[in-house]
């Protein structure tokens, strides 16, 4: 056995989010785990951060150590809920080791728990013995599933991401979960790769659309570049660019749907972004946004005009999926 | 369905007519492209990056039955004749020059010649000269507007501040009523037909070498091009008409430079001669119209080879200076010859000396090109002699000591028949008892009465009679099949070729009971691959 | 009498305003040479040709009390500040090069720089660049008239048939309305508008070095301008902050790379680092900033004085990095170094490592750099060590190697502020306890709670407070006398100016109980000779 | 004494000229002498074409062997009339000694004889000790004496030709002449140096205008480019141009003089040009009128459009003398 260093989450940090209209304060934790078992999606960027090569019981011994820390260095009345992220699914016992999943449910028991999963592991005992884990009856809802979803549209989601699930496994995973009264958080992804601007606003208008029936929460994620991806390679030759903030905009004023987004990278050449003037503000309006739903931010700053505006109407207009990008 | 014909070209450039529908488009040419290809408007979620690996394009890839028709630059196929190909987001190939010359090569070596070849949202006064040279027909206003929307004033040397409309750097009638993305497109427009007109003239390389300077990557994709000499040789008209202008570095690139010195060392042969004296070139071309080579001849009297030794050609035997590009070549001369320079001629001198050996050489330079000279001397391992004393190959000093240098050699003339049939066509003939007649620019070669060539004043080259060609063994020749020509030779009607033939080329046609000479209007390559245009001018048609 | 004021000036191009009578002129600028001057109109069997000698010079040349005043090659006196100087037939200068680089040294050097100067008949579209760049200011249609009375047609590229104004290449009103010789003015004036504008941005080299290429001659005359290096210097700007393109091999001769070099190999010394690590360069500027340099730097740890080796820079040491052009220069990449280039670049690091001694020398370079450094290091005598095992330098390999070549050696860090005061001021000073600070790029350099110099984020240099130029012992200062400036300092107001002011360096102005900080606006050659104009633009004044 | 090598003149040739109103046959001789006493003319390539450095009894031998040449080569039946030119002055001693004079009048006694002289060897011994030699009394006018005036304008002529003499020398020398019952034939020289081609014809116009009155003959020379002149030099670095054979039309057009004119070097870069296309019809035509004095010969070519012509009325008016030559 190698020797017991002290293992630390790939991070973790306190926030604030709104669910179930309130504004709670969180602790997001990424689990570093034996990583995602699909890991083939062409922009995700977590697919190196895992433990290699290693069997099940150093795995529950290392992340073992990571809850350890945790526990070490949040105080449980500091936070109402918790997100955590395992780059993959927390469901998948292969990855998260079911001795390390009760272990962390024991020590979140009684608060707000958001756990990440692909749709195959949303599957009843495991999320209901989650949940008497955690549920001690202080919440309603006390946990959510969150499935990256990315985009309703089958199609776009096997070319431009390679998820490998379909709308319909999303829709039985949530009618599991429903069943089982646990909720669900649909992540939604704006701009894969492949497609021009206005065909990645008009896919998140109808995802949004089509996933709200079986959604309890709903977050937007804008594409960001992450090293070592298809999606990277792409960029870095030009072939593809993070979504305008223009867009996001666009996109969460269009619909009354409460959809919350965390514009990660915003401003950044591998974020999403503008021209470099105007991101700064945006970003604001949309992180303030997620957190009261009030449009009128959105409009706000949708309503000032950037000279980049105009540049954006017209890649609107004229971007076409056989000249694209326009800009970078 | 439409259609697509070459009416001019200059190396990869084309001038062509495209018909879709009751539409005929004079390319190279900017259009509405919706208005154009309806089709385009329809084409949703199908995006294939030009990076794309094969796996991902064969799972993905759409094929279209409508105009234009996409290619992609690991599926080339698919596209036929009279098509327009898209190559789709070719604006993003112009930042990454390798790519950028292996796609051009990939494509023009397998699409349909006659296919038209579309370059969407690439197009912009600065660079409109590179993507016409690289073989592209159609283009859009896409690139010039999005400009205008970002408020960017386009002109053929770059993309600057919005405000320049107002610094009267231009007049069209956007600049007159303030419309920027008129403006632009005017710019555009108005390069492209420079394009179109250099290209006519065969002058676009020298726009090109111009043009490139607007943007580092431009100049690497011009020397990236220049480096795949096969590839643009097959491309490359064998002659012009025009100067040829070697005004920047990357003039001594240009294959047509590579192909006179590979034809030299490879085709041309010394005949007889046994003493070689390595001359200095003069402004004036030919160089025996000038005063100074008057005076080397005058000292040479007969008794050696005259080779002159000249940047940016490297060696042009006496026999070729009339052919292109050696009599159509300007320099800037300032008497500084760079190392660059140096080291190429050196190279082609060396390789000359390799394979015409002499039992005398004798160097008759000063300079850069003495220097030239005894580099490759010492390269190729010969005792090279020196007759220019003073620094002055045509002081009264240096010309006395090589006429003294000659003393006792046999006098002899510079077969200047037999070294362009060597050049041109590759075969050595006898020439004994043929004649040069004529004074004026129209040269004729007789055997007897009989007429056998006469030369093209405007190239140097030679033009066979009937009876010339019976003197070649088969070369250069393009068989018909099917129908008796009334007129010029259409591509379709080809059905061999000599692979050997460029764009200019002599040849002779054959078929079923009759013969004719012409000039190929197209490469054999592009004879075999196309179904539309004149393959083959015809001069003169024999039945037998 | 007239009166000029230069603006702008870019190299020995300027943009001013003439004032004449009632009329203010922008230069450079097209005129009516006979509604501006009058007198031109009446001053018959006045010819001298620009080549006439001195004797019929003395004995014909006609003086005239009236604008513009007639100046000879062998005659340029009895020019004062404020006329307009014609320098009569200058358009049959343009076809000898090196008769017209001699001209123009021998007018830019003699004649008041705030006379404007008039070269009449010369300017077409395709040379205007060349006689902007060349130091000419007022221009006529003469040229461009005469062209369209012989049926030609003229663009910046050259000049062509008549027939072109039906080939769509130029939209200005001429062209719309037929008319060639409209045609042909306009496309003049915009040429020269864009010549200003270019000039106005500094980048008037960067047009030049395309539009030579439309003639043999331009080309030459660049490069003999090229060759006269000491000329260039005193009229070229210090610094710019728009981009330094090299893209073009006349791009290496620019003397702005020269000066660079020269200050390094003179003026910069190593301070006590006796290991030298050579370093390949990165596209990305500053240096430092670039990803490989960020693995450089890591393995290099502080262990050794870092040195640059780049095209077509040369040497770079690290101190120097952000200092025009080093920090601003782009160029074309394909990997492939050409022998001119190594030349030169060869012979700029041998001259460092033998101006700068090193107990070691360690290439970390591949390819062309790599040569580079074994020839300089042969010319110089010296040992190479070699830490790059694999060609690529930012392997995982050859940063190891370079780690560990560097074992045991002392750490010590690059002290920017002694090397940038030693390349601007040539001074050597004491910078224990100084410190750099700021983020931004706004970093002000202090001692103790003392600013002593801030650095223009823009070019590198230098900006000292009154307590740095304490430190410097007289050097770049300007002596004013007989007033208090109340705002900038204009040139008849300058008694004296260290002879190595350029225009764009950072100065002190002092005078009776008076200095002040601010920047040259001109030479100080510029300023002895100059009676308008800002000299100095003033940023702080002290009264003592 | 150096070996007696037959000695022929530098050229000789027979032709046609009008003089006193008939076309005659005439023998044109260009005899080597001692060379023109003045010798500086900025145009004249006759300069070196002379024997050098050699003593008088040498050059009389020379020049006898020249006159024997002619006798051998030329019958006296053949020609009417004969033009002596020897790069100088026929009358100045030291250049043509009396004994060479003496001997060729005697050979051609009963000529009309036109002999070229610079104006300071016009003195009244010397033309008429000739005149008697070769008058028989066949002909009103026997002998001319053929001066270079090239213009009436002093100014022009000191500094474009450097000529070393002023119209009042010609003027005197004609007066001397017409006392001495010899006629006068005066040269003009049709644009030298430093003028434009405006101030060329101008010139000419004048010239014609002024020399007539002391005129028996006139004749336009049109400058032509001779090898190691001063114009030379000029013309190969671009600071000269010809004039256009436009140009010596409109002179000759311009008067009601007859003014005869041999375009030599007509329609050639280093001769009075046009732009190639029409100069063998104006060098054909101006030939003719010389013969003829027929205006509407000269009418018929100046009215034919050429596209060069709108390029020479360009010159004509916007060549000025700060910015001249505008074309080669």
């Amino acid at each position: 056995m190698v020797s017991r260093t002290v293992e630390k989450p790939l991070a973790s940090w306190m926030g604030e989010d709104r669910i179930e209209g309130e504004v709670r304060r969180t602790l997001t934790i990424i689990l570093k785990s034996g990583g995602c078992r699909w890991n083939r999606c062409r922009m995700c960027g977590y697919r190196f951060e895992r433990y290699h090569t290693m069997d099940k019981n150093e795995l529950t011994e290392r992340m073992l150590s990571q809850i350890n820390w945790i526990e070490g260095n949040y105080r449980s009345i500091d936070y109402d809920a918790v997100k955590i992220f395992t780059s993959g699914s927390f469901f998948d016992q292969d990855e998260v080791p079911l001795e390390v999943r009760d272990r962390l449910g024991k020590l979140i028991r009684g608060k707000i728990v958001i756990a990440e999963s692909r749709a195959e592991y949303i599957v009843s005992p495991e999320i209901s013995s989650f949940l008497d884990l955690i549920d001690c009856g202080d919440h309603e809802m006390p946990l959510y599933v969150a499935i990256g979803l990315e985009t309703t549209d089958d199609r776009i989601r096997e070319k431009c991401i390679d998820k490998g699930m379909t709308f319909g496994d999303f829709v039985r995973a949530a009618k599991t979960a429903d069943e089982a009264d646990v909720g669900v958080k649909s992540y939604l992804m704006m701009k894969p790769l492949f497609l021009t601007e206005k065909e990645a606003i008009a896919d998140m208008k109808t995802s949004i659309r089509e996933a709200a029936p079986y959604s309890d929460l709903m977050s937007m994620n804008l594409c960001t570049v992450q090293k070592r991806t298809d999606l990277e390679y792409y960029w870095k030759r030009g072939a593809y660019r993070p979504p305008y903030l223009w867009s996001a905009l666009d996109v969460l004023l269009s619909t009354d749907e409460n959809v919350s987004c965390d514009p990660v990278g915003g401003g950044f050449a591998r974020g999403p972004h503008n021209c470099g003037e105007c991101d700064r503000e945006i970003k604001k309006a949309i992180d303030a946004y997620s957190l009261s739903y009030d449009r009128s931010l959105l409009e706000a700053v949708f309503d000032t005009e950037c000279a980049c505006k105009e540049e954006w109407r017209y890649v609107l207009e004229h971007e076409m999926p056989w000249c694209m990008p326009l800009t970078r | 369905m439409s259609r697509f014909e070459v009416r001019h070209r200059d190396g990869l450039a084309r001038h062509g007519i495209y018909t879709i529908g009751d539409r005929t488009i004079e390319t190279p040419c900017v259009i509405d492209p919706i208005a154009v290809f309806p089709d385009l408007a329809s084409r949703p979620f199908s995006n294939i990056p030009l990076q794309a690996d094969e796996a991902f394009v064969k799972e993905w890839f759409e094929k279209s039955g409508e105009e234009p028709i996409p290619v992609h630059p690991v599926l080339s196929e698919g596209i036929s004749s009279g098509d327009a190909a898209i190559i789709s987001c070719w604006h993003t190939a112009l930042t990454n020059p390798r790519t950028y010359a292996d796609w051009v090569e990939q494509f023009i070596s397998t699409l349909p010649p006659d296919a038209a070849r579309y370059a969407p949202a690439s197009a912009l006064p600065s660079n409109a000269a590179m993507l016409v040279a690289t073989g592209f027909d159609l283009f859009d206003t896409i690139a010039v507007d999005l400009r205008a929307s970002q408020g960017l004033f386009c002109t053929p040397e770059g993309v600057y501040p919005g405000s320049w409309i107002d610094e009267g750097v231009c007049s069209c009638p956007g600049c007159q009523s303030g419309e920027l993305r008129e403006h632009n497109r005017q710019a555009l427009v108005s390069e492209i037909r420079l394009a179109a007109a250099l290209l006519k003239r065969g002058e676009l390389r020298e726009l090109l070498e111009m043009r490139c300077r607007s943007d580092a990557a431009m100049v690497a994709i011009l020397r990236h091009l220049d480096s795949r000499k096969a590839f643009l040789e097959g491309n490359t008209p064998i002659a012009r008409t025009t100067p040829f202008r070697a005004y920047t570095a990357e003039s001594m690139n240009r294959v047509e430079i590579d192909r006179f010195e590979k034809r030299v060392m490879n085709r041309f042969s010394q005949d007889r001669w046994d003493v070689c004296v390595l001359l200095p070139c003069a402004a004036r071309k030919p160089y025996s119209f000038s005063q100074s080579h008057k005076k080397f001849q005058e000292a040479v009297a007969g008794r050696a080879h005259e080779v002159i030794v000249t940047s940016p050609l490297g060696v042009v035997p006496r026999e070729l200076e009339l052919i292109y590009p050696a009599a159509h070549y300007d320099v800037p001369v300032t008497g500084y010859w760079d190392r660059e320079e140096m080291h190429i001629l050196t190279g082609y001198l060396a390789e000359y000396l390799r394979t015409h050996p002499y039992r005398r050489v004798i160097s008759h330079l000063e300079g850069g090109a003495s220097s030239v000279a005894r580099s490759a001397a010492s390269e190729a391992g010969i005792q090279l002699e020196e007759s220019c004393i003073d620094g002055r190959p045509t002081s009264r000093e240096s010309l006395n000591q090589l006429y003294d240098a000659l003393a006792g050699e046999r006098k002899r003339s510079h077969d200047i028949i037999s070294g362009t049939i060597q050049w041109q066509f590759g075969e050595t003939i006898d020439t004994k008892g043929m004649l040069i007649k004529g004074k004026g620019p129209e040269k004729k070669i007789y055997r007897g009465r009989q007429q056998l060539f006469s030369f093209d004043p405007k190239t140097g080259l030679l033009r066979p009679t009937f009876e010339g060609w019976s003197l070649l063994s088969g070369c250069y020749q393009v068989r018909i099949e099917g129908f008796v020509p009334q007129g010029d030779i259409l591509a379709p009607g080809v059905a061999e070729a000599d692979p050997a033939i460029r764009e200019g080329d002599e040849v002779l046609v054959y078929g079923e009971g009759v013969r004719a000479t012409g000039r190929a209007m197209m490469s054999a390559d592009e004879m075999r691959r196309s179904s539309r245009g004149v393959a083959v001018k015809v001069r003169k048609v024999k039945r037998s």
